[in-house]
């Protein structure tokens, strides 16, 4: 061999120090008590999962007959890096000014967003970093969008009473942040919303938004939304993403 | 005065500004009582239980009165006439309340000094048998002992009582010194405390008085075990924060999350009625020997930790005040601040030495509850161990009291069990190989750490001032902490609060703040 | 449910925070460049070994098109803890004064142990920890054992220089230490040990034990050892497999 | 002085006995020469590559010498002597010999004039191309700049080095300011320098001057792109210590693992060998404007941290008068020190910070080399990132110059590509939110930290003393290092020890130690 080989992008595999080595970092609990054989547990365990060369290198006592394990081990596994395809919002994100041009010269009036945090849900943080004034990380928020209303409704908000408002102010676009997760509370919330809106036959009417950490484009079309917004997202992400429908689904004049 | 050279008068003007907020404020919270107030009177008096729909029996019994018109007299009053009228007992007559048997109401208005010495028999039991909760929890500590400072404080959160017993017997074993077990999300807008052992939380297990007893009796178990007294703490907050003292006192926990202002801004909950029940949870808290633990550290949460330093000092000084009012202990304030600082910051260990060190000196004897990064925690499980490594330093660089130990997974989920082992394991290495840092180091006179120190100070201390002039409510209607605005009559619970009539008591105010403690 | 569940040991899962949720912590590298893309690539590699709810929680640049991830995912593997038997030493570990006495009591003379750390290995402090007098963790080394002539040839000895000794001082015991384990340098190195003490004919005649952090049990039998000791091993695990092997395969006379 | 107010006396005491020990030392190397040496002057002299059967000419070369019995009087000379008979260049004459044309010491004896010049005239070429070497790294940091200091020290270990160089920019893109390639476990026995790009090393790669040509265009091409100069490293030690100097200064190498004592104690290399080896190669590192790397830190591995942490001062001691003989600027002194205690040590950070802030202290211009956990790592992950980011809290406290990253994965394998990544990250953050901390703090007087550093200063120049009374070479044959015992006579690579007689003569110690720098 006179170079590095090359990465074979149809048959990609973990990568610890050589090509194609397939090692991969484990840790996780068995609820056995610490010992030679839970080690040997903690083996099988993952040589079932198609793992090879499986090794322990850290075991720890968690003192309630529970052991932590700390494993490498090696896949065979690969995957066609070339033929997969991430369904995404396929519009080129615009900056503030060219949004605020878009909704003038497209849609010529004021576009009315509400959004909230809902259910039990009280992490706003998300949200505001969406909507407010001031925004995320130096990108400004859509209270500050020329051509857009928008109105936070805040924390813990019942879906009933989000779709009650977005009826009252004729809304355009609907934006729920969803940030509890755990035990997957977030999607009978999710669901519920949708379904409101459709017994209040406005669905079709509405640009309907979701967004949180969890979030991902994919999930939220599964559940009903037009578009899903994860970690690391901007105002002008979410923004380009209406003003787009709006023109592309003919809710201009609506 | 100590390592940051801070200006003891700004210190004592701030502490000034701060007792004649809270006594500004205190004016409006003797005026008036809540149905969450009363609903504890009631379960002080010794009602437990729930009726055949699971609505709680304190529920049923303060709805009847506040039915009846009665609520501005308070429940010690109608439950003493109750009993000077048909010689039961207050769960007899809670019981009969909800089968529609009785209106209470409606019976007649006994003698007053009758039912006051009713009362007060009844009341003056509950608040011994507190007592004795307290002395048992001496008595462990004298004979099992205490981890060493700053405690080893870990959450539990599985949602199941029995999932989070295990998790907190692991803990335990693991060497932390005090579990908490968060609450289920949503359980503080309850305006009810969930009754039974349950299983089915989110993000947190709901505080019930039977859970509090599972977990102090698994906790107990495991401390002889050990031979470590283990620290249960919960949520006293939201729309039943004295409730939850009063079954935190009589389950022996020993720490309470306990303070209004999170409540209003984290949660929306009205001012009005939140300030008064925390008034009463805190005089439960104080008797009962409870450490709380205020909420500052939340406002680095939606705010900027460097721009929002001063917050957090005014807050604590505020919340001191209000603390002493109701009769706490400077040992017994777990003031809460905060590592919540952009990691990318540089220089920002130095800013956040300086905060902490700045707390210990400015509130020498209080248990100082210091929380770990939360908001700038990633995905990036190693990073965050780091990030953790970092704010245990600064803790044992600072004698901090009480440390909240950060979970490499806090941006992922609830701690599962080994997250918890890991930073456990994080915080008892750095804190005893870095032992006596505290004592071995000085910082440069009107360097950058004194400086930022005083210019801290400095801020908080204006804050207060402004605050002193415009009044609690409306600061808080500005936004002030936590870059949150609330209106003093908008969020949830303004409806349970109720003026005071001249004939209004509460035993226990009296009896706690003034009983030998 | 009135209480936790029981654990079925015959059906082990492991354990994030609710009994056989199944959850694990991975992380690894694949050779595809940083983005949505490569996320999906992540998450199929791991669907692909039989992960359900495979999550990225972290994905960053290595800024070679190579990208590293940190995944959650739950399995649906069992294993019987019930029936896993691990093979190993399985005499009871006597300590120093025990084993002196048994020297004394049951093979009447000094044994004869020599060390080394093998082939281009210098790592020395494992063996030292075995064999010197100063012993490991509080525990003193063969050296200073009653009834053991330990000789430590110390590091990077040839196996042939390791045979040499071995059969010049009529060695009962021989004990290799093997700590480089990258690309299983050691394999081939303890093989030829045993293959050049079987071409001497002395095999039969000597106890041979081979340790260091990657050695097991296991592993040690495979290759033709009488026995492997791993990490956490000290002097009188040694001496105790040492002094029992002599009496029981009768090298007591030879 | 400083911080820790150390004992200046001592420090001077422990710096003259230190020089007395090299001077004595220095006596017996410049009565020697060795194979090495010599097979180093035939490489500067322009002889590369290797015969049929794969060795090098240079080897072939003095072998011819040793055979011919020569040696004493060096290969310069009876390279010139060639040259004056043959004119040929060195290349061809090695070639000759090789093909078994030439026996070198046959030929006729030429005035020692005439074989001077012409060797010199040849040597003065070399060295003036090892000047440009330097003068192209001196222009590289000029313009494309480098990192702060500490220097982030990464080592890449695959055994393949296109794989290396993988890793190495990965390593560089994600911050690193030093590569260091590995070197496959066992090459340091052989007495010769392996040829050509080689893809098969265990726990390192081969160092040949190939592999050196390749990974420093790769980290050249890296460093165009992020606008930073890569420094490179690797090992000149070993039996082959002053060749691979020779390689390094010519393909620029920017750093050089280079200390005889490592070989002594963990190679079980001959001391007199090395030692004689070590002088040249020093000379060359210091000409090329190369920093080396001592090893105290290995001492750390075989003997206690808290113990033996006399002994890395003392040999720093030595090692620093050692480079100074060689010509080696303060500035090029990377002395080693390791932060290794156990980590369950209670106060063991405060013993570190004062064994690296004297280090820092008594040798003040030196960009100390301080490497990182090792012995106390385990397969535990999650710890080890902690114990490495309290390694590099230390550093960023006491001003460390280079920072070998400690690796999570320490006690399992050589780095993968992201584990180094995750390192430079966790210094990354640390170095830069604790940027000026070393300013603002300071050590109370006479406390722990003030104390120990005290003490161990006070041992170092007992042990100082000691040795030099007794010799460094008894000294080690008592296990004063490391705890590792080595006799004057043992080890490997005594055989290729020559005393030098009156004629001999090499040129570029002469050029390289008095040439204009
Ligand atoms: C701050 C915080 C809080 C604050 C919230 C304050 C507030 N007003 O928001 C407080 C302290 C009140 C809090 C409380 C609780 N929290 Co909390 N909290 C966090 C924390 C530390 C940071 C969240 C955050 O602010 N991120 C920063 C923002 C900017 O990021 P983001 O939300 O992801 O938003 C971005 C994108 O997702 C997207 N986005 C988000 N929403 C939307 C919506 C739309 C339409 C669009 C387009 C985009 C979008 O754009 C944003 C900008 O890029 C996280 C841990 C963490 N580090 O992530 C835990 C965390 C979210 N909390 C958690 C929990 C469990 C709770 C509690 C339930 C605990 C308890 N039982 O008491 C409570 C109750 C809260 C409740 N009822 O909801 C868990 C959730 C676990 C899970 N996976 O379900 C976390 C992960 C912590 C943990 N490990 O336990 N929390
Ligand atoms: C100290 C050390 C060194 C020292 C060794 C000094 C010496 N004289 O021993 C020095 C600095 C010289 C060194 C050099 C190298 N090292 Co080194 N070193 C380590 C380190 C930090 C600790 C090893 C140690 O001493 N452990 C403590 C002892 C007590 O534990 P132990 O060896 O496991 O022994 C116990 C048991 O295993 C058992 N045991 C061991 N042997 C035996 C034998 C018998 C018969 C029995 C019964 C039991 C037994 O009992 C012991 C006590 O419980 C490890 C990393 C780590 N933290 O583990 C790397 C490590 C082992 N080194 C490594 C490497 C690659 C090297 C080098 C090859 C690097 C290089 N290319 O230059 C060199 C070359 C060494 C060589 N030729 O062998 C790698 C090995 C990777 C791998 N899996 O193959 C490691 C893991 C570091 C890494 N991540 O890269 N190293
Ligand atoms: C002071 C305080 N109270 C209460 C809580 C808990 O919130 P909840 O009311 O949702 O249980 C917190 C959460 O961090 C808190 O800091
Ligand atoms: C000073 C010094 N030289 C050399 C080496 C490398 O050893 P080897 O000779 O095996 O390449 C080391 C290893 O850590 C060292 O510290």
């Amino acid at each position: 061999m006179t170079e590095a080989q090359k990465v074979d992008l149809t048959k990609v595999m973990p990568y610890g120090d050589t090509l194609n080595d397939g090692v991969m970092q484990l840790s996780f609990t068995l609820p056995v008590p610490y010992g030679d054989e839970a080690k040997e547990a903690a083996r099988q365990i993952v040589l079932k999962m198609g793992f090879e060369e499986a090794s322990v290198v850290y075991a720890h006592d968690l003192g309630v007959e529970y052991t932590y394990f700390i494993m490498y081990a090696k896949t065979r596994q690969t995957v066609d890096f070339t033929s997969i395809e991430v369904p995404k919002v396929d519009v080129e994100v615009m900056e503030k000014e060219d949004i605020e041009n878009f909704i003038k010269e497209n849609i010529k009036r004021n576009i009315v967003v509400v959004g909230a945090c809902t259910g039990t849900d009280a992490h706003t943080v998300g949200i505001d970093a969406i909507m407010n004034m001031k925004g995320y990380a130096g990108h400004y928020g859509l209270e500050r969008y020329e051509g857009i209303e928008a109105y936070n409704l805040g924390s813990q908000v019942p879906n009933e009473e989000l779709v009650a408002k977005a009826i009252e102010l004729n809304a355009d676009a609907i934006l729920v942040s969803q940030v509890v997760t755990q035990k997957e509370v977030h999607i009978p919330n999710l669901t519920e919303l949708v379904e409101l809106l459709e017994a209040e036959g406005i669905r079709d009417k509405v640009v309907l938004v979701c967004g949180g950490p969890r979030i991902t484009y994919e999930l939220a079309k599964e559940l009903g939304y037009d578009a899903g917004f994860g970690s690391g997202s901007y105002a002008e992400d979410v923004a380009t993403f209406i003003v787009n429908e709006i023109v592309k689904r003919n809710l201009i004049n609506k | 005065m100590g390592k940051l050279n801070l200006d003891v008068e700004k210190i004592n003007k701030s502490r000034q500004s701060a007792k004649n907020i809270a006594d500004e404020v205190q004016k409006f919270i003797d005026q008036h009582t809540t149905v969450a107030t009363e609903r504890t009177v009631v379960r002080l008096l010794g009602v437990d239980g729930v009726d055949e729909i699971g609505k709680p029996l304190p529920n049923v019994v303060v709805d009847n009165i506040k039915e009846g018109g009665g609520l501005q007299r308070g429940a010690a009053y109608w439950m003493g006439n109750a009993i000077a009228n048909l010689q039961i007992t207050p769960q007899e007559i809670a019981e009969k309340i909800s089968k529609g048997e009785l209106d209470i109401t409606r019976l007649p208005a006994k003698d007053e000094g009758k039912i006051k010495e009713e009362i007060y028999k009844i009341a003056k039991e509950s608040v011994e048998k507190i007592k004795n909760v307290r002395k048992t929890r001496e008595h462990f500590l004298n004979t099992l002992g205490e981890g060493p400072k700053p405690y080893l404080y870990v959450i539990v959160a599985t949602g199941n009582i029995y999932e989070d017993i295990i998790q907190a017997k692991a803990a335990a074993k693991q060497g932390a010194d005090v579990i908490a077990v968060i609450r289920t999300t949503g359980q503080s807008l309850l305006d009810y405390v969930p009754y039974g052992a349950t299983t089915e939380g989110f993000g947190g297990t709901y505080a019930t008085q039977e859970n509090f007893r599972l977990m102090r009796r698994a906790l107990d178990e495991v401390g002889e075990e050990i031979g470590r007294y283990i620290r249960l703490t919960n949520y006293c907050s939201g729309l039943c924060m004295p409730e939850i003292a009063a079954m935190g006192a009589v389950e022996r926990l020993d720490m309470m999350l306990n303070d209004a202002l999170y409540g209003i801004l984290f949660r929306d909950i009205n001012m009005q009625r939140t300030l008064i029940d925390q008034f009463f949870s805190r005089v439960i808290n104080g008797f009962a020997g409870i450490i709380i633990n205020t909420g500052e550290d939340n406002y680095l949460t939606t705010d900027d930790a460097v721009e929002a330093a001063h917050t957090v000092l005014a807050s604590q000084f505020i919340n001191e005040q209000f603390a002493l009012k109701a009769g706490l202990k400077e040992e017994q304030m777990g003031l809460g601040h905060a590592f919540e600082m952009d990691p990318s910051l540089e220089d920002g260990f130095l800013l956040e030495l300086a905060q902490a060190e700045m707390a210990r000196e400015i509130f020498p004897n209080a248990p100082l509850k210091y929380m770990p990064p939360t908001k700038f925690m990633t995905g990036n499980i190693f990073k965050g161990h780091v990030q953790n490594a970092m704010f245990n330093m600064v803790s044992i660089m600072t004698n901090q009291g009480i440390q909240l130990l950060g979970m490499l997974t806090e941006a992922i989920h609830t701690p599962h069990l080994h997250d918890r082992y890991l930073s456990i394991e994080n915080a008892k290495y750095i804190f005893n190989n870095a032992r006596h840092l505290s004592e071995e180091i000085e910082f440069k006179e009107n360097g950058r750490i004194q400086q930022r120190a005083s210019e801290v100070l400095d801020k908080a201390c204006d804050l207060l001032a402004q605050i002193e002039k415009e009044g609690l409510f409306q600061t808080i209607e500005q936004g002030k902490f936590g870059g949150v605005k609330r209106m003093r009559d908008g969020g949830k619970g303004l409806d349970g609060v109720c003026k005071k009539d001249s004939g209004y008591f509460n035993p226990f105010i009296e009896l706690m703040l003034g009983g030998d403690k």
